[in-house]
């Protein structure tokens, strides 16, 4: 097999040039790459297109990039819960592209299996479908939308091994498979780096062939943003 | 008048057995507190998880186990988990049964705003175009007015829309009503001590009353 | 959750109509529904529409269903090893549209997806693209091409519990999956029907949404098309 | 001339490490053989595994575990398990970094023909169209004439295409070629015993030969 491992954070993302388009998975602070995010925000990169669902919070996840300014535009579907975030996107400071979940997920996938554009009736009729080709099939009308790539993806998963096999973990593996498919070169943290043989090929989310570098991230922080309990 | 949870109880009526549903934040999400619990029913999270369960108790509290609205939630026997293009294919492919969301304005031929208003900033619109879009059977949750007592069943949404002619049913603090296929708001139930009067002067968009309109039933 | 065990296969398929459109998942003879084509050859319904990768061989998986004449059109990928087969093709007995694998693959994936249409580069410049719209990205040449679905889809899994959950195994997963998801009523047939909650949520293939009925299959056969062995 | 070992053998020193790689059924199958140990390579089937490793012992076989010429296989260490259409996002998304297939005809522009013969019973075209359209680097293992002699190279396909303008590099059992970005065949290497006279008398399309030819190196 094809060993990818890298010492670390560091060194997956030090050729990350400034202007780069970047993927991020993730959903809210769930399943985002926490040890690749510090390692740019020590890079200092500048100047870059996130597509990710989410923005993070003012102090965590994205909100950490958007803070040291260098954002240069968001794709998501939902930004809310970041005042820094809209304190930029108010000056003008910042450009946004939301897009609808469903769509973006599926952008994003298209991206990562050569389908460069496909139909979808979500935003049909609304201020989303503005320049967008529609065509009706089966009496439905539908959108064209296009595929998203990235030059790099940064994924967080719970297992991976050297050859770039992943797992991931709960929720925290929504828009991270996806995006792994998407990235010219992807860049897998991973809880735990396990030997090679020991994921069960059946149980494997993301096969090593979508990953260039892998490396077990530390410190892992998890923040939570609704902690909801049903008390006993 | 009902309140939040009025509103989530009488929309829990609305809720068959066997359906997949996908529940929107706000009161939609407090819909699943009242469906009893001999109706089988599976909640889909488009974050990737179908079969969400209760809160968790304080100990197994997981931060990888959350549902959309990012409050972390439990599993059943069952669940499965997904990634987000899984999640949206089971939403577009018209395999989820039910939605049930939450609407700043809803127009009589079923057009839905829930996602922007012009002058606030804009968060976005999440899923809800994609679930507008796709689903066959969606029951919006709102209040009828909005605070200054403008009416919000309008007879064309007057905010940047989230979807067309998609709202099937409505369950306001003041009544129940339908979405006919040739538009227009069918008056079904009224609220606890509101009557046909009251809907009436808070319908902006085209009410429909025919015969005796009965008030609800909730528990 | 939702139950959706019945008895066996016989019950399984019984209100499957004359003219139906069937999917039956398997790549050659691996993964095949096969208590599922035994109970149709039963049944004797007759017409149908088969969209499966190939078409069995003379005496197992859906050449059993040709022997018998209830095959009317197959949609497949490749179709060789079949003597019957090309009998009644030569014959125009037997309606055939062969399709590229991965559009294959990925039109009835979109079926169940709610999407349409895509865009494939496979078969632009042969005879595949004719009647189909071309549209350039980026400077390389795509074909139209659209969803398929079935009003019946017959898979066979490993493992599955009664919310329709399921799990394949090995490489007799292949069209299984996107199948399961492309059927107007999907019938599951497991080698093991295992007690909710025993699959982890995170190791399941099939999400059980997308299953209408599921039952434990019996005498599976596994017949093996070319057995290839290392000796020691 | 070389024999489908050596065939095989030649294509296997196209293979550089940590590529991923799918070998068509025939002769590109035969190529895993001649990998040296030392280079790290992933081979894809189709029908959803990544990491192909030999056949596997008698009491080992799993009539589950197939490649996509329906033989049985092992897995190796790291080998994952995927299904069809997530296989063919690898093909069709560029993930793969050679195809190798054989090939019935191809044309000095990289055209080719493998699926169909007019006449004959049409078995399909399996996964091949996906292969030849999306591969960026394509190998073609074939002989150099048909039984009768006809060269296979051509200046255009006389039979039905599986794709255009998409081989790279044809490996045969007279010659190594590669196929000019402007059309030609680029004459490379020549079998042991066999001239350039007798490649350019069976070679039907255009065939470039530049400076000294030399003879192949096969172990």
């Amino acid at each position: 097999m094809i060993n990818k491992v890298v010492k670390d954070a560091d060194e997956a993302v030090k050729d990350i040039p400034d202007n780069a388009i970047l993927m991020l998975g993730g959903f809210g602070l769930c399943g985002i790459p926490e040890n690749c995010i510090s390692a740019l925000l020590k890079t200092g990169v500048k100047g870059l297109t996130c597509i990710s669902n989410n923005a993070g919070v003012d102090d965590f996840g994205i909100g950490l990039m958007l803070k040291t300014r260098q954002v240069k535009k968001m794709i998501s579907s939902y930004v809310g819960e970041n005042a820094e975030f809209e304190r930029q996107l108010l000056a003008g400071e910042l450009e946004v592209d939301l897009i609808p979940q469903g769509t973006l997920a599926e952008r994003v996938r298209a991206g990562g299996a050569g389908i460069p554009a496909f139909f979808t009736p979500a935003g049909y009729g609304t201020e989303v479908a503005e320049g967008k080709e529609v065509r009706e099939f089966d009496g439905k009308k539908y959108l064209m939308e296009s595929w998203l790539q990235a030059d790099f993806a940064l994924v967080k998963a719970w297992k991976g091994d050297s050859a770039g096999n992943l797992v991931f973990k709960g929720t925290a593996r929504n828009f991270n498979p996806m995006m792994a498919t998407a990235g010219k070169i992807t860049i897998a943290e991973v809880e735990e780096l396990v030997p090679l043989g020991t994921l069960d090929p059946n149980e494997i989310h993301t096969p090593g062939i979508y990953v260039q570098r892998i490396f077990e991230g530390k410190n892992y922080e998890k923040r939570i943003e609704q902690r909801t309990v049903t008390n006993r | 008048m009902l309140d939040k949870i009025g509103i989530a109880k009488r929309i829990a009526q609305e809720v068959r057995g066997g359906w997949y549903i996908n529940l929107g934040i706000g009161i939609p999400t407090l819909v699943a507190n009242y469906i009893p619990d001999n109706i089988d029913v599976v909640l889909q999270s488009e974050n990737g998880l179908l079969g969400i369960g209760p809160f968790p108790y304080d100990e197994d509290v997981d931060a990888d186990l959350i549902n959309a609205g990012k409050q972390t939630v439990s599993m059943m026997p069952g669940s499965v988990l997904f990634n987000s293009a899984e999640s949206f294919a089971m939403i577009r492919g018209g395999h989820v049964d039910l939605t049930i969301l939450g609407a700043m304005e809803v127009s009589e031929n079923g057009d839905i705003a829930n996602w922007k208003i012009p002058g606030k900033m804009v968060k976005g619109m999440g899923g809800a175009m994609d679930l507008v879009a796709s689903a066959e059977n969606i029951i919006v949750a709102m209040q009828h007015c909005s605070k200054s007592g403008a009416s919000k069943l309008l007879k064309s949404c007057s905010l940047p829309i989230t979807g067309i002619k998609c709202v099937k049913k409505i369950v306001t603090d003041m009544a129940v009503l339908d979405i006919l296929p040739e538009g227009g708001f069918r008056l079904l139930e009224r609220a606890p001590g509101v009557s046909v009067e009251d809907i009436k002067a808070a319908t902006e968009g085209k009410l429909i009353v025919e015969g005796d309109i009965p008030e609800m039933t909730i528990n």
